[in-house]
């Protein structure tokens, strides 16, 4: 497999805020990669970086050999009109202009584009909604008019409709109830097997994440924190976040391993040092940090790597009563 | 780790640290600093409508039969002859000072002829303002309250049939109604405050009536439509769940959010009333700053009209900047 | 144990009288039609249904907060007489018996905590403004107790939180805070609809354990609405599951995961979160639910039910089998897969 | 379109004949006026309604019905001209203060509250009083007053925009600053300006007739329809019925215009 996207040493400031620091992270052509983390960790800057509305202050972000960080002006307008790589809108009710129709909506990127006529875009506007299970009798209607989870596909549809290679999901399901959920993310896996679309999904949905996603990155205050083949980071976190994030996960019939409680800080923690802006990112919630955390720990391994000073030690420091279930029923 | 074997209470763990009240001082400064820079806005545009005047003051107040030399004469005096930005300059700070310059005509100072009507404005604004606060804010509240009723329909009627009727059309109204077929107040005149409350209010009344009629309509209109959308709120909805009771969901939540847009009108209303008192006192003969405002404009009188402008926008400043720090007292949050 | 809630037979309409502009005022729908269940002292229920299966309204009908034009046509909602007071009956109460009745006995919280905060208030002051009404505290102890309640809820720097305004505190925080408004009166039923789905994951299950919490230290029932069976599944002793307006399946939380008996639960289990971090063929629901205005005569799952058959076109009722209730007719010959 | 389907409303519909006949008088009064406006027959003055005079004749005899109509065109395009001098200074500033940078933006806005301070009536005797005494002067200084109202709505409008998402997409697609103009901005911000250009124009019109009534801004003789409401106020002892007629067209046609606004309000009538 050859890297599609490559992010490198991205740093994104806003009103000097660092929402980004130091951030590499690789897509690999034709994968589905997952990327997790709380509200303010940087997912949705990330994806917002690639495609040009983060202001990006250091790092590249180079798509097969072109840095696009690098483009301007027109450059970026015919890099743009290509439409290699889409960006799908989290809240689709802002995403969508509530006076044009589907069929619209979902052409806006052919007609902008220029190159194809009317009937051709007419037919991919066709083909766009059948291939995320939208039926032709919508193509008429406005955004208003349709259910939550038609508008979420309808964004999908736009997306699709341009034939990208890259397609970036932001949280496409987050509103979304269970069928919604599984039935949007399996148009995503449907999109990679038949058209070998590489796909990046922001979600914080682990376990339908799992069950379509390859890898996964997990981010945590602007800091990549782990990365890895999602069953197996997910299963064997070696990071106390993604540790703390695969805990707190509803189940309807897990065990949880280890207790979220033993993974939070106690009520009365107090960090151990004053953790700064290069400190480890999670150090000031971590209930094992230490010293060493004050400084930002290196990206360790290559198909799994985890940016964390004890990562091989935090489980032996978990108390042994800890490792009970949590279920008291 | 003998903390992990307790049983802790889960803790949040959120934003680093809270309490940024950096940003409530700085719009605190906002809210007094945005007045000064305004008004230096406002007294250029004053100075720059002198500037504009095509007829040159010299010359008309001489008359035909000035000299060339005597209009340069004069120009010197008044200190025409000096570069624009000078001549702001020093107008500026003589205005600050009190010294609005003379009359072109009668060579009286400015400021002492405003000075002379300006009580009669403030007070009757104020009697206005307080009048519109009173019957708008009753109105608007007893509408929202009474949504889709009759109470609602009518106050929506009066005050949109309120919003089409020229202004001084409502105060010769008021004289024929009380004035002519009453005969219970004065059609016109006016006694200064000093002479007693009750007098004064005998004169004040109708015209501080006429006034703010308008604006007790834009009130009410307001008020009633930012208290129905409160009423929806997710947070009165709270109240309510949590047995506050509907007194103190009306009054102790709902309308404290409510009033910053109906106060807001009212700042809006100010320049709406000292404007509006120019046909009033036409209208009922009253000696205030818009009869001089009209004498002078009849006569040209160049610093004359600068002068009550610049006083009228000052006044307008003040009560907007007292209007934004009730806002501001009310809700803290900033616009949301 | 004796009940401190108890619905019989509920039936909440929308429309009718001031409808909109298409319904006439015949065409009232029923939106929730025929529901039962009872929460003893100390129990917690979880309702969960998808979006529109009545399950926020039944909530909504249970505090008396129902959007306009929509009423409660039918059946009782009855909260049990206990330490606190006497039996009352909530459908018909007056505005006076909800004030006294919201806040002392019954409380919720909800989505989207920010809203539900007075926006130009501290927090502080909208807790000891609960406080002062409802527990009947001098003013000059309000403020000790409130900040000792938010610190029981597991805010960190109550103190500090106290003088905050709502917009200076993150979600998790929020809903903690709303909570300690919520049980500062001491209720015996605290209502939660939805009342984590709109955080993150990790301080959704903080905030769980926090009800867990309240349950265990101030025996405090809950009612627990939400979509995902899986939250239902980590706090609730017994669920009730929503369908096109009705209970299709009520019983213990654990018993129903386990054995489904109706086959919109099975369907359920199939799309809930698992647990399971392996790759794997994600299910779907088919078809969509019944529209409000057109609901079958018969069971109200059988166009999307893989098991239906004749006999299901015509009306089902609840049949009880031991401590489970089911609304399916063949609910006795189905092999169900559990969770 | 929500613009369309509003004319639909009786209210709307209602509105539009008024303004419809308001703007025929406007282009024809003067040549359907069945007297000469200005000829003035002392014998006749201050009389009643009657067949050759439908609304009486005023204090110097002169046919009210004919002043009226002869009036219109003078008021209404006065109106006109302060609301087209209030969009041209307030629609464009208020876009440009959403695109041109942190600094034009600020001292736009400080321009618009200074402009803001200005109450109406001063400001058109201060500027009539130094610029001279026309129509014209006083109209562009009330329209100079409406610039901040369409400033403001713009902004508003617009600044909604900038945040709406779907423009953002639009600009992923590689679309233009023009094209987005034309197919997002300009059906969203055109309605808003359409309102307040709807109720600015009434209070155009109660602004003419204000400073008609002041005698400023038109020259005795010229009929308006606040002149003619100004001179009947004037004998009110004699005919306490007169002034009614020109208040009630100077009403209808304001409320006319209200409705209109109302109407085609984004998000229907309240």
């Amino acid at each position: 497999m050859s890297t599609l996207l490559a992010v490198d040493g991205l740093d994104v400031t806003f009103d000097r805020h660092r929402v980004l620091a130091d951030l590499s992270l690789h897509v690999q052509a034709g994968e589905i990669l997952g990327i997790i983390g709380e509200t303010g960790s940087g997912k949705t800057t990330l994806a917002r970086a690639v495609v040009g509305l983060s202001p990006v202050r250091a790092g590249r972000i180079t798509f097969e050999g072109t840095d696009l960080t690098a483009l301007r002006g027109k450059a970026r307008r015919a890099w743009r009109r290509a439409g290699q790589v889409q960006y799908v809108f989290q809240d689709p009710l802002r995403a969508l202009d509530p006076q044009h129709t589907v069929a619209r909506i979902v052409a806006e990127g052919l007609v902008v584009a220029g190159t194809l006529d009317r009937a051709a875009i007419d037919a991919r506007v066709r083909a766009a909604l059948a291939q995320v299970g939208l039926d032709q009798s919508l193509a008429a209607r406005l955004p208003g008019q349709i259910s939550g989870g038609q508008r979420q596909r309808v964004l999908l549809a736009r997306a699709v409709a341009l034939q990208p290679r890259l397609l970036l999901c932001d949280e496409p399901v987050s509103a979304l109830d269970a069928s919604n959920r599984n039935h949007v993310l399996r148009l995503l896996a449907d999109l990679r097997d038949r058209s070998g679309v590489t796909v990046v999904v922001i979600s914080h949905d682990l376990s339908s994440l799992a069950g379509i996603a390859d890898r996964v990155a997990v981010l945590y205050g602007g800091r990549l924190v782990e990365q890895g083949p999602i069953g197996r980071v997910l299963s064997e976190p070696r990071h106390p976040y993604t540790a703390l994030l695969t805990a707190s996960a509803p189940s309807v019939r897990r065990e949880h391993p280890i207790p979220a409680r033993a993974l939070r800080p106690a009520p009365d923690h107090r960090p151990v040092a004053a953790f700064g802006p290069d400190a480890c990112s999670y150090a000031s919630r971590c209930p094992f940090a230490t010293q060493a955390c004050v400084t930002a720990p290196s990206t360790a391994g290559s198909e799994w790597s985890v940016a964390c000073h004890h990562a091989d030690a935090w489980r032996s420091r978990l108390a042994v009563g800890a490792m009970s279930t949590r279920r008291t029923a | 780790m003998t903390t992990l074997l307790s049983r802790p209470a889960p803790v949040a763990v959120a934003k680093p640290d809270p309490a940024p009240p950096k940003r409530r001082s700085r719009r605190w400064i906002g809210t007094l600093a945005t007045p000064v820079v305004v008004f230096v806005f406002s007294s250029l545009l004053t100075f720059g409508l002198g500037a504009l005047s095509p007829s040159n003051p010299a010359a008309a107040v001489l008359g035909e039969t000035a000299t060339p030399a005597d209009i340069a004469r004069m120009n010197h005096e008044f200190g025409l002859d000096r570069p624009l930005p000078v001549q702001y300059v020093d107008w500026l700070f003589s205005a600050l000072r009190g010294d609005l310059g003379r009359s072109y005509f009668t060579t009286i100072p400015v400021a002492d002829s405003i000075f002379a009507a300006l009580p009669v404005d403030l007070a009757l604004a104020g009697l206005a303002i307080l009048l519109a606060v009173l019957i708008g804010g009753a109105a608007g509240i007893g509408a929202a309250l009474r949504q889709g009723g009759r109470l609602d329909r009518t106050v929506t009627a009066v005050a949109s049939a309120l919003g089409t009727l020229p202004p001084f059309v409502l105060g010769i109204g008021l004289i024929i109604i009380f004035s002519v077929l009453l005969k219970a107040l004065p059609a016109g005149g006016y006694v200064p405050l000093e002479n007693g409350l009750g007098q004064w209010l005998r004169f004040a009344i109708l015209p501080a009536l006429a006034l703010s009629l308008d604006i007790a309509a834009s009130i009410a209109r307001q008020l009633r439509t930012s208290l129905v959308g409160q009423l929806g709120e997710n947070y009165v909805t709270g109240a309510v769940v949590r047995g506050l009771g509907t007194r103190r969901v009306l009054f102790g939540h709902a309308l404290r959010n409510a009033i910053g847009p109906a106060l807001t009108v009212l700042g809006i209303g100010v320049p709406m009333i000292l404007g509006g008192a120019v046909v009033t006192e036409k209208i009922f003969n009253l000696p205030g700053l818009a009869q001089l405002a009209l004498q002078a404009s009849g006569q040209h009188d160049v610093p004359l009209i600068q002068g009550t402008l610049l006083v009228t926008v000052t006044v307008v400043l003040i009560c907007n900047t007292l209007v934004n720090i009730a806002v501001l007292r009310l809700t803290p949050q900033g616009k949301r | 144990m004796s009940a401190v809630l108890r619905v019989d037979n509920l039936h909440v309409s929308v429309g009718g009288g001031s409808g909109t502009s298409s319904a006439g005022a015949a065409a009232a729908r029923e939106a929730v039609r025929d529901v039962s269940f009872t929460i003893g002292r100390g129990e917690s229920v979880g309702l969960v249904g998808e979006s529109g299966s009545g399950k926020t309204l039944t909530c909504r009908a249970v505090l008396g907060v129902l959007p306009p034009g929509v009423a409660v046509t039918g059946g009782g909602i009855h909260l049990g007489g206990g330490s606190s007071g006497a039996d009352v009956e909530l459908t018909g109460l007056d505005r006076r018996g909800w004030d006294a009745v919201r806040g002392n006995r019954l409380a919720a919280v909800f989505q989207d905590p920010a809203s539900y905060l007075n926006p130009s208030l501290t927090v502080g002051r909208q807790l000891a403004e609960q406080l002062r009404l409802k527990r009947r505290l001098p003013r000059n102890q309000t403020r000790a107790a409130a900040v000792e309640l938010l610190a029981a809820m597991g805010l960190r720097r109550a103190t500090a939180v106290y003088d905050q305004y709502p917009h200076e505190l993150s979600g998790g925080m929020l809903q903690r805070a709303l909570i300690a408004i919520a049980v500062a009166g001491e209720p015996e039923l605290l209502v939660a609809d939805e009342a984590t789905t709109a955080l993150d994951a990790a301080v959704q299950a903080e905030v769980l354990d926090l009800l867990r919490q309240l349950r265990e230290e101030r025996g405090l029932a809950l009612l627990l609405v939400s979509h995902d069976l899986a939250v239902v599944a980590e706090v609730c002793d017994r669920v009730a599951v929503f369908y096109a307006g009705e209970i299709v399946e009520q019983g213990p939380t654990a018993d129903v995961i386990a054995n489904p008996r109706h086959p919109y639960t099975e369907a359920l289990l199939r799309v809930a979160s698992l647990g399971d971090w392996r790759r794997r063929d994600l299910e779907v629901i088919p078809g969509r639910p019944p529209e409000p205005g057109a609901m079958p005569v018969g069971c109200r799952f059988a166009a999307r039910c893989a098991h239906a058959t004749d006999t299901c076109a015509t009306p089902v009722a609840l049949s009880t089998v031991d401590d489970r209730q089911v609304r399916c007719h063949r609910a006795a010959t189905l092999e169900l897969v559990g969770a | 379109m929500s613009t369309l389907t509003a004319v639909r409303l009786p209210s709307a519909r209602l509105a539009l004949s008024v303004l419809a006949v308001v703007t025929f008088l406007a282009v024809a009064g003067g040549t359907v006026a069945p007297h000469d406006p200005l000829l003035q027959d002392p014998d006749l003055a201050l009389r009643g309604p009657s067949l050759i005079h439908p609304f009486g004749t005023d204090y110097l005899g002169r046919d009210v019905f004919s002043r009226l109509l002869a009036g219109t065109g003078t008021t209404v395009v006065a109106a006109l001209e302060s609301v087209g001098v209030g969009l041209a200074l307030g629609v464009l500033p208020g876009l440009a203060s959403l695109w041109l940078g942190r600094t034009v933006e600020w001292v736009l806005l400080r321009a618009v509250d200074a402009v803001m301070t200005l109450p109406f009536i001063v400001f058109a005797i201060a500027v009539t009083g130094i610029l001279g005494n026309g129509l014209s002067q006083a109209m562009v200084a009330i329209g100079v007053l409406f610039a901040p109202l369409f400033f403001r709505v713009t902004r508003a409008a617009g600044l909604s925009l900038t945040r709406a998402h779907y423009v953002e997409a639009a600009e992923l697609f590689g679309a233009s600053r023009w094209r987005i103009l034309r197919t997002h901005v300009w059906g969203k911000v055109v309605p808003t300006v359409a309102v307040t250009a709807a109720q600015a124009t009434g209070g155009a019109l109660l602004a003419v007739s204000s400073l008609t009534f002041l005698g400023i801004g038109v020259q005795p003789p010229a009929p308006t329809w606040g002149g003619v409401l100004a001179s009947e106020l004037g004998f009110l002892s004699q005919q306490p019925w007169a002034p009614v007629i020109p208040a009630a067209l100077i009403m209808v046609a304001v409320a006319a215009l209200n409705a209109l606004a109302d109407a085609i309000r984004p998000g229907g009538a309240a």
